[in-house]
């Protein structure tokens, strides 16, 4: 409801700020020609979809395996941890034109590039909140753990992995979002198909109202995987989300 | 045998002893939680731990357990599974499958983990509760939850924090009847921590007394009757005068303060 | 006092003046056009803008959020076939910049290129002077392996996933990988067959043509004014550059505004600096429609030398 | 220690890789020439320095204060949260490309836009940990709070703030990591100077040990913000960073 | 008088009773917490509540703390505050700033309020461990703060869940006298659940006691010594009577399964 009305009102202020002629419409298009151009390039849209589709689903796939395994071998050793974390919080200052050339001298131009890309950008937030939800778990449990004689992997599966899981879903709706610009990042720097082609296309070619349709779908695909996982969340871990107020 | 030793080191202790403690200090910054405290306990014995909130009751039963070290004397013990104070039920399992929580960490498979969970919850009166979210139970239910999940446990030595600290007088019973008879038919070596003297004289062979902060050893006094004779009353005469001199020694320790 | 010279007094007039990329050798004129002092005694304060992608300049100066700004040809006419109200008034720089570079001696010649594999930045037009090549060299263009790189040019060729590559400039990529003895061969495209064109112009919005004229003449006539300064001292082009930017490896800066120079100034010296040869704008938009890149024929309107030293009035 | 023993290794052998000529030194350059280039431009680094860390210490500022007012906004209103949470997350997939040109058209060429593109990239990780962290908060302390009469601004500042804070700050640590490369993308959008401008002129001229140096340079910026800031959460939130094994 | 009405509604309740259930029903899912209980409490009367584990004693302190709603029935009460069976206390809070919240929510200044948790601390034998952060505090310790929390909250009505359940014998006899103290000198209506019965006589004006679940109310009994008059002992013949009289309802409301 609100919801619906809020969006109403913004698309109706962007039509009006576009319309009245305050900025001009190869920079920012009216709303309408953006949903004419999401029309008029349904086909190129979605085959482009699927094309970066793919490369976000691997990447973060990658990416959930990667950071979680990280995660957890940082978190069992404390020498790994001083050693390797700041490591990587290095990775996440390098920018992909200054090793996109390495990649593909490494990976060619095909998809295992930009699935590298999409999985560097989106492993690191996993890292993180994974990592901090496995060092708060309560102290009290970890006795709990020991007195019922459990091995350390043991500990892990029965009382840090639960008790970490809302924080590395945090940070796997985090990366979900920002998956789909990792992708675009990784087709500029070389890629026939794909969304990020498709504007590296539209812009200079001043097809300003395809470019926002294109980046339209962007939102939708970042949105859509952000519902899912939100939605895995309350599934996975009930006991995070109950109920607040019994009474109304 | 686990030996964990604090600063003076000390030849090995006899075997007959399942938990002894020799000497043990405790600390915690300037806090001095136990002080010199030397506690026996032989193999399949039950001995009641009593003391006014704060001497260090809890502390001596996670030296035992293994989950603190002393900073004097050593603690000796067999391997001892603590039932916490607090009952730490983790939110993710249901009833059955914290209760059954030592037996697949043991390597059990679920479905026979919980049968046996299943039945222990129902003598403890929890039947119609297996499944249920651990923030869905009342105060006493937990407790008796996390009483089923260290038994399960299966270890030589159980540490039992204020087991029944939150049930009310009837359940209690029932639950100490239900201990009791547990104890009779398969023995263990039990270190019970209770605040309430009774339960203490009731299902102990001995109960030391602790006296206030700095823990000491007040007195330990032996209930006197055969090992093994668990099926008391609170109206045994040994009973009741345990009792009486427990809650005495209790009052002295804590001196005109009480 | 010479004919170009038009000092005004009182304030300076403020220009936003938006490059069509980070600043390099192709914009020594502008740049010395700044620290000489040319554009304070025309009378302008330019205020340098470094844009946030080649797309952005004609976007901003159609949109009146710019005064003038630094394309190229191709995009000028693309912009206008797609409405935009923009129009060149001057060249900075006469000719095609863009260019096929090889390494290893695989591509020697345009004919080479049959059956080669060629890196692009994936810019529509690239494509189409590839086919134009192959087409002039009678060979099947389908036979070239085009593979978009992004802006991995060199490192493409570099690591030899590409036989060659068409988008770098053979005066900074070209005239560096000489200089790193990388012994590039580098051929220029309008002597393969593409039409030619000039790279790089000076582009203001159409309607400000008439109202803003003065200004855009005192402009064009200070750039020109720099455009000889550093024809007389690349040097000079040289310092103002890296002192704008400090990034700017100053030796290859050098050699690469030599490497310009001669397309920097009209190759017949009868015309004046910044001279734009319309019969050559028609070839070159008649090309773009012929390849489809522009839905119709370019008016003559693109472009206008009205405000060129020594023209107008 | 051993984090010394595995940086020297991961040198060792990426100079080995390097030297062998496995990959052009315009593609990888050597950890030597890397470090010459680190010396040699010493200047010129440290000035672009300066540049991008102001942009990066001011951007993280926006985006930590507009990002945990969002998600405190969005917490308390649950409606608030239905409609603006996927906007949120739709932004996350704007490419900077696209919205480059109106960044200019609205803010200039200043310092602005790039603290606005600091900004946009940052707060997102800041909303979601935080809004997690909130949301997450114990049903029974909630309770409690109400039992008390507390407002519900006292119950916020009394329980739920300080019971995410830790989720915060998770967040907070993604963004000081990334916000270094924000700002080079921010830088790309247009600027005479910083490391991202640094970085883009080092292409064309094929200074490709500067490049590096530069990702060094970014790196030890991600590297030390993000030390920082897990020094801050020691000690703002010392309860849930307590000992884990009082026995050794 | 806030009153929270669940499906069947009712006319508006007298006002002379502080604390007045009526017909209140309340269930969670399958499972019948309290069914058609009615209890009233007038001001500064102290009204004890026993009953088995899960039997609904503090689903019903809940209701009347307005945190659940009944499913039938009608609640109405003052203000109450309750003090929750799991102690609660926040861990970014040292023992002071614990106790000294609701001072804080009240909108005291800092100093002051810790003046006023401080007192009430040492009165509650906790000097000493003012600045201890909560994981520093015994189970005991821990629930006595959360009493001195309760009571500075100031408010008309008291809703104590097992406030002392924690505490050994002496610690326990000590705070009752102190409670009992603080009732004599400044009169508060009080709900009180215990699972001790003599707590309940020696506490409260009356002593109800509820049925094993779905709680009902089997009896209630009046202690029937003067209103007011607070400084019993368990000897009190009043005391023993009404003690005997409980654990015998209990008794029999647990039926045969006891
Ligand atoms: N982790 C800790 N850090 C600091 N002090 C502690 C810690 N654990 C216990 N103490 C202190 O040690 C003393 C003994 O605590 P302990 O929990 O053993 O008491 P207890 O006899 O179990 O009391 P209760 O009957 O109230 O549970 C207390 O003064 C307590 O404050
Ligand atoms: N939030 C809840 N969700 C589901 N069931 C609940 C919930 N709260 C209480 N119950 C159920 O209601 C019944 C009464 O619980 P309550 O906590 O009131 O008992 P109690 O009398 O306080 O017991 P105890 O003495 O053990 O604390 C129990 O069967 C319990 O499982
Ligand atoms: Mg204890
Ligand atoms: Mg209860």
């Amino acid at each position: 409801m609100l919801s619906a009305l809020l969006v109403l009102l913004l698309l109706g202020g962007w039509e009006a700020y576009a319309r009245l002629g305050s900025v001009d419409a190869f920079i920012l298009p009216a709303p309408t020609q953006v949903a004419q151009a999401l029309w008029d390039d349904r086909g190129l849209l979605w085959d482009n979809l699927l094309v970066t589709g793919q490369e976000v689903v691997l990447g973060l796939a990658l990416a959930l395996a990667a950071g979680i395994v990280l995660a957890v071998a940082l978190h069992l050793s404390g020498r790994l941890r001083r050693a390797v974390y700041p490591l990587l919080v290095g990775t996440q200052a390098i920018p992909i034109v200054t090793i996109a050339p390495l990649l593909a001298a490494w990976f060619g131009y095909g998809l295992l590039p930009k699935l590298v890309v999409v999985a560097l950008v989106c492993f690191f937030p996993i890292v993180v909140t994974t990592l901090d939800g496995l060092a708060s778990v309560d102290p009290e449990q970890h006795k709990l753990m020991r007195t019922l004689g459990a091995s350390r992997v043991q500990a892990f599966r029965w009382v840090e992995a639960p008790a970490a899981l809302p924080a590395a879903l945090s940070g796997a709706k985090i990366a979900v979002a920002v998956g789909g610009i990792a992708a675009v990042f990784a087709e500029y720097t070389g890629s026939e198909r794909g969304l990020g082609h498709l504007l590296l296309q539209s812009i200079p070619q001043l097809e300003t109202p395809r470019a926002w349709a294109t980046v339209v779908v962007l939102a939708a695909l970042a949105v859509f995987c952000f519902a899912l996982l939100a939605l895995a969340e309350r599934r996975l871990a009930p006991w995070a989300h109950r109920r607040k107020d019994p009474v109304t | 045998m686990a030996t964990r030793v604090g600063a003076p080191a000390q030849e090995p202790v006899e075997t007959e002893s399942e938990v002894r403690l020799e000497g043990v200090t405790r600390r915690f910054g300037d806090v001095v939680a136990l002080r010199d405290v030397s506690v026996s306990v032989a193999r399949d014995e039950v001995v009641a731990v009593v003391g006014p909130s704060g001497s260090g009751k809890s502390t001596l039963l996670e030296l035992v357990c293994g989950l603190q070290a002393p900073d004097a004397g050593r603690v000796a013990a067999s391997r001892a599974v603590l039932m916490p104070q607090r009952d730490l039920l983790l939110p993710w399992l249901d009833a059955l499958d914290n209760a059954a929580l030592p037996l697949r960490l043991a390597g059990g498979r679920r479905p026979a983990a919980r049968e046996r969970a299943h039945a222990l919850l129902g003598e403890l009166g929890l039947g119609g509760f297996e499944h249920a979210r651990t923030w869905e139970l009342s105060g006493g239910m937990r407790q008796r939850v996390a009483v089923a999940r260290t038994l399960l446990a299966g270890a030589p030595v159980l540490a039992l924090d204020e087991p029944f600290g939150a049930l009310d007088a009837i359940t209690r019973a029932d639950a100490q009847d239900w201990l009791a008879g547990v104890l009779a038919r398969e023995p263990r070596t039990v270190l019970l921590v209770t605040h309430d003297v009774e339960e203490a004289a009731l299902l102990a062979d001995r109960v030391v007394v602790l006296s206030p902060r700095p823990g000491r050893v007040v007195c330990d006094l032996p209930v006197g009757l055969p090992r093994g004779d668990r099926a008391r009353s609170p109206s045994d005469p040994a009973v009741v005068a345990v009792r009486a001199r427990a809650m005495e020694a209790l009052r002295g320790a804590m001196g005109p303060a009480a | 006092a010479k004919k170009d010279t038009l000092t005004t007094r009182g304030t300076p007039q403020r220009i936003d003046l938006v490059l069509d990329y980070l600043p390099n050798a192709d914009h020594a004129a502008i740049y010395a056009a700044q620290a000489t002092g040319a554009f304070r005694a025309a009378g302008l304060d330019v205020r340098i803008r470094v844009p946030s992608d080649p797309a952005a300049p004609l976007k901003l100066v159609a949109a009146g959020r710019a005064d003038l700004a630094i394309s190229y040809e191709p995009e000028l006419l693309l912009a206008r076939d797609k409405g935009l109200r923009v129009a060149s008034i001057g060249a900075l720089v006469q000719k095609p910049l863009t260019s096929i570079i090889s390494l290893g001696g695989k591509v020697r010649t345009a004919a080479d290129l049959e059956g080669k594999t060629v890196g692009t930045a994936g810019i529509p037009y690239q494509s189409a002077y590839l086919k134009t090549i192959a087409r002039a060299h009678g060979f099947d263009p389908a036979s070239i392996k085009e593979v978009n790189v992004g802006f991995n040019l060199v490192p493409a060729m570099l690591s030899k996933k590409v036989d060659a590559t068409l988008g770098a400039f053979w005066n900074v990529e070209g005239v560096q990988l000489r200089r790193q003895n990388k012994h590039p061969t580098i051929i220029h495209t309008e002597q393969a067959g593409v039409p030619t064109y000039e790279e790089l112009v000076i582009v203001a919005g159409q309607d400000e043509l008439r109202t803003r004229g003065d200004v855009m003449r005192r402009f064009v006539q200070a750039v020109a004014r720099g455009a000889k300064a550093v024809r007389k001292d690349p040097q000079v082009g040289v310092d103002a550059l890296v002192k704008a930017d400090k990034s700017l490896d100053p030796a290859l800066t050098l050699a690469s505004i030599k490497a310009t120079l001669p397309a920097f100034f009209p190759a017949d010296a009868a015309f004046p600096w910044g001279y734009q040869n319309a019969d050559e704008w028609k070839a070159y938009g008649q090309w773009m429609l012929d390849n489809g890149l522009v839905k119709r024929l370019p008016t003559p309107t693109s472009l206008t030398n009205e405000f060129l030293p020594g023209r107008g009035i």
